[in-house]
């Protein structure tokens, strides 16, 4: 598997390995990097890969793994000079759904964090603003994106639904009247 | 009822001496003393007046023309006022201050230079008791080492004179020095450094700054007020009724005096304090006045050295006042302290305006006729010079009256009494007494003819050759 | 009655103001009121042949047609300005002096128009200068009565040494005589030509000396600023019509020395009052405070009073004239307006104001009407003004200049529409909300002023036929012609009726199309489009600090004059530290070794 | 000149419309506003202003309508920047919650008379996003709907044609979905209430 | 002529400009949709957009944002009456150059009053740079023609035109001068490098955001009736003026349509740039202009 990274991964991946033991390689892509982490190294990875030269975090997205009961948080950084990009993948646990909030390191993870929040219920410990809404205006029902929440219930519930007669035609079907 | 002059020389120093054996009344004796001076000038008249039987150029001779005679009338009033208003502080300077007006009485009267050279020592040594009365003594020391240099070479002047022309007469030194005015120059320059210590000239004037700088209300108006124009009519005498100067020389005094108002309008300008300010005008006006002299205007160096002399009295005086009620003379801190005493600060306005030379005050008239009769002598830059420097004294004087009036909304008021209302009756007589002389300041700015022509009547005859075209209310000869 | 009662009388108004100002303040403003209009009444009804009064030694008066028009408007901005004075509560022990010192300056200006002679025009001019840095005093803290007080007076003293110039070398004091007579002998004329001038320009803002203006004009208290701004800068304009008709610039300059048919150094002064306009109005528009805005454009709008009076042609100085008065009463109503929106929201910051055209439609009306006059469109006297000075610059030729006064009429419509906008227009701040109409007592003034640039904008025969015979009496060939309803230039004629009628008859069409479409829905101010937006905040949501953005970048760069100034001052200050270091140290030693090296060299230069 | 009515196979002609023989010798001043209406109705038909509100998917096809292909400055169309200047609003596709508040707000800013042309599906029925957890389905019961054009982005064709059929309405007369809303004010605010919770949204990004 | 008919002749002739110029601005929108390969509308559309405007009901912020509205179409009306066309001229004598620019200009404060008593910004915005604008192209115009009065020594546009028919075009007099006056024409009309005032994109354009219905119907009359004005102004003094009413009308639209042509295949200005090439190129040639002319002292009368 030659690609043409080397150069700049060997020396990423015998640091990571030498400083963080636990952190395992998950998939090693061209131009792209996934370690497995543990929710108590994520600081100290993130502030390692930062000063490395990985200053840009892309974004952190939320995978709702409901069969084993957990949400995996995938944060995304790359680096501009190298052209490498870093995913670190976390899993944690999908009933008290809390995580250590970065926007110490990066300022820009504060809306991320703040649309996983609305969207997957993750409290991010250390960010108040996170628990507000953001793009859903008077949300009444647990967060949606979740595995168990099911739309079609609520677009029944919420919204008037227009109803067809069984038989289609210009006179019965669409309740198009207008007194 | 005819007086003879030297009473107001002698009265003084009786006095001054007799007060030593009652020690509680002395302040009785100090006005008593000025009162009867000013009493005795009314009833002097002109002519000669010769003392100890000896002829003129032995015996002591007293000059009275008009010239003198209004210089001591102007010089023992304001000294009674003040003696009247400081009681409590002229205590313990009472016979240190009878001798002073005893010595300025006798320097405007001589006739004889040495006796001048006598009342200049006596003067100087009762001025720097007066200086070392508001206990900064490196000051008065400053002082005292300056006025001994000068009246030295004052002294020295003398001796070169005397060897030449053998007489020490004033009027005899006049014709003589007419016949033959060659090589007396250098005596006159000397005599001349000596006088311009005193008047405050300014390369000489290194103690003013040191004695006036924290004068209080007796020093000021004393040192800065009546020994400046005392000094300055004494030089005013010398300088038009006896010396005949070659063109050179006046040339280079000229050059001095212009350097002194510059200099001196520069530092005004660029001081904070209010004493300060006061002080280096009073140099910079020196400056012209002595310009004036020196180029033969002398009418209208007389009226500009007692409109001045009247202006800087009123603002020393309530300085010194302002000082003790507000502890500080730094006009930052003193915004808005008319408000809480305007006839005060009316009074001090009209002396700044008059001083800057605005309209309805005696101070415009008074440079609208220096700079018309120089422009008559076709001098034009002269005239621009004073123009920017007046223009400069107009800025920081109103600078100075604006601030204190400080009549702005924001600014709430600072309610400082200047005359703290203790004592009544001090405040009453300052209010009367600044009050008067200001309105006289209005009034001769309303109607001048009166002033010019006195000033005409005691300058006159003196010099010929310029005879000063005075432009009054009555409108000028242009008209 | 003869003009010595009318000074003197105002005198003694001034003086019992004050007496009575101590006890109650409001009956002080009263007398003030009656004073005034009882001056005006009186000089109206006397007209230009008021007797002199005999002359009371130094101060002789005789009313020229020239000093009867100085003098009605002068006495006109006055006297509505002292409604002003009623509304304002003038502390008890502060402001007292003020109607003393309002009633002093008023006298004095009249005594200046009538003076008949130099001595007595320039005492006058002084008593103004310092009874107007007083009132300016009584406003904000600051250094703007100090900068107003130091700049007039660098002006009078050029003056006085003109004066003195004249009396020196011509023997005579009389205003026109001295003037004919500098014209006859070359001499010193140049010199008192171009010092009578400068004076002028000062008082008037003319570039060099413009920095007084914002300062003065920010910092004069509110009652005071329209007096100020309409009235006293026409001193200037006086003694330069006096100046420029009696002692043209032609018999100065040799021949040789023209350009485009006129002197050389009446070109110079020209391209001057050029620049004047250009930089009034760039800086106006840059402004950020609406009076320092307004101090700005009068800087540009003096300069087509200097234009007009430089050219020297009969239409033009009808038109430096006319315009003279159209500024006189449009910038005394900004002005007003501006104190009236201070009074009643406590600030005069543009970006802090906003949507008082609701709440305060009267005062709205009257800024309407002063800055279109400002600006000079039809309707209104600027527009004759501009028109007349316009004509006479196309038919002169002179493109510079005539560039300049374009640039400054367009660039006014930028920062009429500035001012305009950010005070009146755009959305009503909440804490405005219950803001108030003026008191009644500020509107008269108003209404009168902008009523009377109405009137005369539309019916300006009366006025130019007037400024026709004050050409005459200032000894011009030929006036400005006015045959029937139009004026007559010497390439195009106006006529204001006309052009009045056919504004008319546009906007009855304009109504009649209005009215017959259909009725339109009220809507509140904040219900605009907001790109589909919920905005709930009107401070967000207006548009009023650096307005001109793009084109202020233009000439970001422009050096500031008032920093020459500020560098000159230092280095006086700088003079003043250098003397007092020297010789004034306390050492003894150094006076001792002062004295002694002095006489040394004094005797030393005796002897070379 | 009106065009001749054809019943079209989409909509049934709405049965308010008779026509009453009314004496000609005076026209009464309520035959005088008819008569003008139609004017009206003439100028209002030929010069429809489009505010592009593109709310959903459907925006795409309004460039090609626009440019030279199917130009629909034919019609007198022109897009329009605001609200106040336009009669169309143009709800193309989708409308979702947080878009219907500001659909309502629009709406309402513009002048009268206005029309509501609603493109493809979803507008109906909610189309592929009924089930959508965000997004409405049925639009006519918060805002009245002139003219539906059918398509899951109907064609530039489909588009030209819908609004040459909303001219004929205008010109009829029949294109009153704005004097329904009106007249059944409250009935719509209670629907868009009812769904929206509150049009005016007051939330940390709006004070 | 007495006054009623010369008022009579001055309300035709703007009725007449009116007519003139939306049928020409239909035609050159058909004349736009022909450059972009588009049929275009039909040539009298624009007499259908104001009549529906006018049937409109619209949205009023305010007695200030009618009133100005007003000002600004009496303003254009008034102008327009003073207009010579074809030797036609409503009131001989005083139609002098300077009182159009001013009475237009009133017409202009009229639109900028009303638009900013709408309450919104983006209309104050629009204003602002609408007035920027106007500086930057008004200057050298105005300077040119006074260069023009100054040559032919008369203010009065119908005597210019008559001297013109006498001395030939001022085109040949000035054609340096008449560059500039045709790039400024395109300023004040608005057209497409110099229409940064009424961004549909950037500012919901501008001014005429919160018009809509009668509003913006007598804001478009106003227009009209303005750029009327411009054009024929521009024809008058540069192009002869026309001795017939049929060759007025070809120079007019000659020059209309050409303008509005080059703006059709133009990108917008940013206003920074607007106003930094009004006050480079134009003036620079005004002065190169006004040098040749002064050299050239020639003068006609």
């Amino acid at each position: 598997m030659t690609n043409s990274m080397n150069n700049v991964k060997a020396p990423l991946l015998a640091q990571i390995g030498a400083l963080f033991p636990e952190v395992r390689l998950k998939k090693d892509r061209d131009r792209e990097i996934t370690f497995e982490v543990q929710p108590r190294d994520l600081h100290q990875v993130l502030t390692y890969l930062k000063n490395a030269g990985w200053r840009q975090l892309s974004m952190i997205s939320c995978v709702d793994w409901i069969e084993d009961g957990q949400f995996e948080l995938v944060y995304n950084v790359f680096d501009w000079t190298q052209g490498l990009r870093v995913l670190l993948s976390m899993k944690i646990d999908r009933g008290e759904a809390q995580a250590m909030t970065i926007i110490n390191l990066f300022d820009g993870a504060m809306y991320y964090e703040r649309e996983i929040h609305e969207f997957f219920g993750v409290v991010f410990l250390g960010n108040e603003d996170a628990l507000k809404s953001l793009f859903l205006e008077r949300w009444d029902d647990i967060p949606p994106l979740r595995k168990d929440f099911d739309s079609r219930a609520y677009s029944d519930k919420k919204y008037v639904k227009r109803f067809y007669d069984p038989v289609y035609g210009p006179q019965g079907g669409a309740s198009f009247e207008r007194s | 009822m005819q007086m003879n002059p030297v009473l107001t020389i002698a009265l003084p120093l009786i006095l001054a001496f007799t007060k030593i054996m009652y020690r509680r009344i002395a302040n009785l004796f100090l006005v008593l003393g000025s009162l009867l001076n000013v009493l005795v000038v009314f009833f002097i008249k002109e002519g000669q007046y010769l003392m100890g039987g000896y002829a003129p150029p032995f015996g002591i001779v007293l000059q009275v023309d008009a010239y003198a005679l209004y210089s001591l009338l102007v010089l023992n009033v304001l000294f009674a006022a003040l003696t009247i208003l400081v009681t409590k502080k002229a205590e313990n300077l009472t016979s240190s201050s009878l001798i002073a007006l005893a010595a300025l009485n006798g320097l405007i009267l001589t006739g004889d230079l040495f006796n001048l050279f006598v009342f200049l020592e006596i003067a100087a040594i009762a001025a720097i008791i007066i200086a070392s009365s508001s206990k900064r003594y490196h000051h008065a020391f400053h002082y005292m080492v300056a006025s001994i240099i000068g009246s030295t070479f004052y002294l020295l002047g003398l001796i070169l004179l005397y060897k030449q022309y053998g007489t020490l007469n004033m009027a005899k030194m006049h014709e003589l020095m007419l016949a033959s005015p060659g090589g007396s120059s250098v005596a006159v320059i000397l005599i001349f450094v000596g006088l311009a210590v005193e008047v405050k000239l300014m390369p000489f004037s290194g103690w003013v700054k040191g004695v006036l700088k924290n004068a209080d209300e007796w020093i000021g108006p004393m040192i800065g007020a009546i020994y400046g124009g005392a000094m300055m009519i004494v030089m005013g005498r010398l300088f038009t009724d006896v010396f005949v100067v070659s063109p050179k020389v006046t040339l280079l005094l000229s050059i001095l005096a212009l350097v002194t108002l510059v200099g001196g309008e520069a530092a005004a300008y660029d001081s904070e304090k209010m004493r300060e300010i006061l002080l280096y005008s009073g140099v910079a006006q020196s400056g012209l006045e002595i310009l004036l002299i020196l180029n033969g205007y002398a009418a209208l160096s007389f009226i500009l050295i007692l409109s001045n002399m009247m202006a800087k009295y009123v603002m020393f005086l309530l300085s010194g006042y302002i000082v003790n009620a507000a502890g500080t003379d730094v006009l930052g801190d003193l915004k808005g302290l008319f408000r809480s005493n305007p006839f005060l600060g009316f009074a001090f306005t009209a002396a700044g305006l008059s001083l800057a030379g605005l309209p309805l005050f005696v101070g415009f008239f008074i440079k609208l006729n220096i700079l018309y009769n120089l422009m008559m002598s076709h001098s034009y830059w002269l005239p621009a010079i004073i123009l920017i420097t007046s223009l400069v004294e107009g800025i920081y004087m109103l600078r100075m009256i604006l601030g204190l009036w400080q009549t702005g909304l924001e600014v709430q008021e600072t309610g400082i009494q200047i005359i703290s209302p203790s004592n009544i009756k001090t405040k009453y007589a300052v209010h009367a007494i600044t009050l008067i002389l200001s309105l006289a300041m209005v009034v001769f700015g309303l109607m001048p003819d009166y002033a010019l022509d006195l000033a005409q009547k005691a300058r006159g005859n003196a010099v010929a050759d310029k005879p000063a075209m005075m432009i009054g209310m009555k409108g000028g000869p242009g008209q | 009655m003869n003009i010595i009662h009318l000074i003197l009388g105002l005198f003694l108004a001034g003086i019992a103001a004050y007496g009575i100002g101590r006890l109650k303040p409001a009956a002080a403003s009263w007398l003030t009121l009656a004073a005034s209009w009882a001056a005006l009444l009186i000089l109206f009804l006397g007209g230009d042949t008021l007797a002199g009064g005999n002359a009371w030694g130094l101060l002789a008066f005789k009313m020229t047609p020239l000093g009867w028009f100085f003098s009605m408007t002068l006495l006109f901005v006055y006297s509505t300005n002292t409604f002003f004075n009623l509304s304002v509560p003038a502390a008890p022990t502060r402001q007292a002096a003020y109607p003393m010192l309002y009633l002093i300056s008023l006298a004095s200006t009249i005594g200046v128009f009538s003076a008949e002679n130099w001595l007595a025009l320039f005492i006058f001019w002084e008593i103004v200068l310092w009874s107007s840095t007083f009132m300016i005093g009584f406003g904000k803290p600051g250094r703007g009565s100090i900068i107003y007080f130091g700049m007039s007076l660098l002006g009078s003293f050029m003056m006085l040494f003109a004066i003195l110039v004249m009396g020196t070398a011509y023997q005579t004091f009389e205003v026109k005589g001295a003037l004919m007579a500098a014209a006859q002998s070359p001499g010193p004329a140049l010199l008192v030509f171009l010092l009578m001038l400068f004076s002028a320009m000062v008082k008037l803002g003319i570039t060099p000396f413009h920095i007084w203006m914002p300062e003065a004009y920010h910092e004069a208290p509110d009652h005071f600023a329209p007096v100020l701004a309409g009235g006293l800068s026409k001193l200037g304009a006086f003694t330069a019509l006096m100046v420029t008709s009696f002692l043209p610039a032609s018999t100065l300059m040799a021949q040789p020395w023209q350009v485009r048919g006129l002197p050389l150094l009446t070109y110079i002064l020209l391209t001057v009052s050029a620049v004047s306009i250009v930089i009034g109005t760039l800086m106006a528009i840059k402004q950020e405070d609406a009076k320092k805005l307004l101090a700005y454009s009068s800087v540009a709008n003096s300069g087509y009073i200097m234009i007009g009076m430089l050219m020297g042609t009969p239409m033009s100085v009808s038109g430096a004239l006319v315009h003279l008065l159209a500024h006189a009463l449009a910038t005394t109503v900004t002005f007003m307006v501006m104190a009236a929106v201070a009074r009643q929201t406590g600030t005069t910051r543009m970006d802090e104001l906003g949507g008082l055209l609701h709440r305060m439609p009267i005062t709205f009306l009257a800024f309407l009407t002063a800055i279109l006059s400002l600006v000079g469109l039809p309707p209104m006297l600027g527009f004759v003004s501009k028109w007349l000075i316009l004509q006479s610059l196309a038919s002169q030729g002179l493109f510079l200049v005539a560039a300049a006064a374009i640039f400054g009429s367009i660039g006014s419509l930028l920062y009429a529409f500035r001012i305009l906008s950010t005070v009146f227009l755009g959305q009503l701040k909440p804490k405005h909300r219950q803001v108030r109409e003026a008191p009644a007592v500020l509107l008269i003034p108003l209404l009168l002023l902008s009523g009377v640039t109405l009137v005369l904008g539309i019916y300006p025969y009366g006025l130019v036929q007037y400024t026709a015979k004050i050409e005459n009496s200032l000894g011009f060939a030929d006036t400005v012609q006015i045959t029937g309803l139009s004026i007559q230039g010497n390439n195009g004629n106006l006529n204001a009726l006309l052009i009045m009628g056919a504004f008319a008859i546009g906007f009855l069409i304009a109504l009649g199309i209005f009215l017959k479409a259909p009725k339109s829905r009220k809507v509140d101010l904040m219900d605009t489009y907001t790109g589909g937006e919920f905005i709930y905040s009107p401070e967000l949501y207006s548009y009023s600090t650096n307005f001109f953005a793009p084109l202020e970048r233009v000439y970001a760069g422009l050096p500031e004059i008032s920093r020459l100034y500020e560098a000159l001052a230092n280095r006086v200050r700088d003079l003043g530290t250098l003397v007092q270091y020297l010789f004034f140290s306390p050492l003894p030693s150094r006076t001792a070794l002062l004295i002694s090296v002095v006489t040394i060299l004094l005797i030393w230069g005796e002897a070379i | 000149m009106p065009k001749k009515e054809r019943p079209s196979r989409f909509h049934p002609v709405s049965h308010t419309m008779q026509t009453v023989e009314v004496p000609t010798e005076k026209i009464s001043p309520q035959e005088q506003a008819e008569a003008w209406e139609k004017i009206a109705h003439y100028f209002r038909a030929n010069s429809l202003w489009m505010l592009n509100y593109c709310t959903g998917c459907c925006a795409i096809e309004l460039p090609l309508v626009m440019t030279s292909q199917y130009d629909m400055e034919r019609l007198g169309m022109m897009p329009m920047a605001t609200p106040r200047q336009a009669d169309i609003l143009l709800v193309t596709g989708y409308a979702s919650l947080k878009t219907l508040r500001r659909l309502i707000y629009t709406y309402e800013q513009m002048g009268t008379p206005k029309y509501v042309v609603a493109f493809g599906p979803c507008a109906v029925n909610g189309g592929i996003y009924h089930d959508a957890y965000a997004v409405l389905n049925r639009l006519d019961l918060y805002l009245p709907v002139d003219l539906y054009i059918a398509g899951c982005m109907p064609k530039p064709e489909a588009v030209m044609n819908g609004f040459k059929r909303l001219i004929e309405l205008i010109e009829s007369g029949q294109a009153t979905g704005w004097k329904d809303y009106e007249r059944r004010f409250d009935w719509y605010k209670s629907n868009q209430l009812e769904a929206v919770g509150e049009v005016y949204i007051h939330d940390e990004f709006h004070e | 002529m007495n006054a009623l008919q010369s008022i009579g002749t001055g309300l035709g002739m703007a009725l007449f400009g009116w007519l003139l110029q939306t049928t020409i601005s239909g035609v050159t929108r058909k004349v736009i949709a022909r450059i972009q390969k588009r049929r275009g509308p039909v040539w009298y559309q624009n007499f259908r957009d104001i009549m529906k405007l006018l049937n409109k009901r619209s949205v009023t912020h305010g007695w200030a944002f009618d009133f100005g509205l007003l000002v600004a179409l009496a303003g254009a009306i008034g102008t327009a009456m003073f207009m010579p066309v074809a030797g036609i001229v409503a009131f001989k004598g005083f139609d002098n150059f300077f009182m159009i620019i001013y009475l237009a200009a009133l017409g202009v404060f009229g639109r900028a009053l009303s638009s900013g008593s709408s309450g919104n910004p983006l209309a104050t915005i629009g204003v602002m740079r609408g007035l920027t604008q106007n500086i930057g192209y008004k200057v050298p115009y105005m300077l040119l023609v006074i260069a023009l009065i100054s040559y032919y020594r008369t203010s009065s546009i119908s005597e210019i035109v008559e001297l013109q028919r006498v001395s030939g075009w001022s085109v040949l007099v000035m054609p340096l001068g008449f560059v500039v006056a045709f790039i400024s024409l395109h300023g004040m009309l608005g057209k497409k490098p110099f229409d940064t005032y009424l961004a549909p994109a950037e500012i919901a354009s501008g001014p005429l955001v919160e018009y809509g219905g009668k509003q913006l119907g007598i804001l478009m009359i106003a227009h009209e009736l303005s750029v009327f004005i411009e054009v024929s102004l521009f024809v008058n003094l540069f192009l002869g003026g026309g001795a017939t009413l049929p060759e007025f009308l070809l120079k007019y639209a000659f020059i209309y349509i050409l303008s509005s042509s080059l703006g059709a295949v133009m990108g917008r200005f940013r206003i920074e740039q607007v106003v930094r090439f009004y006050y480079k190129v134009p003036i620079a040639l005004t002065i190169v202009q006004i040098l040749m002319l002064a050299v050239m002292r020639g003068g006609v009368r």
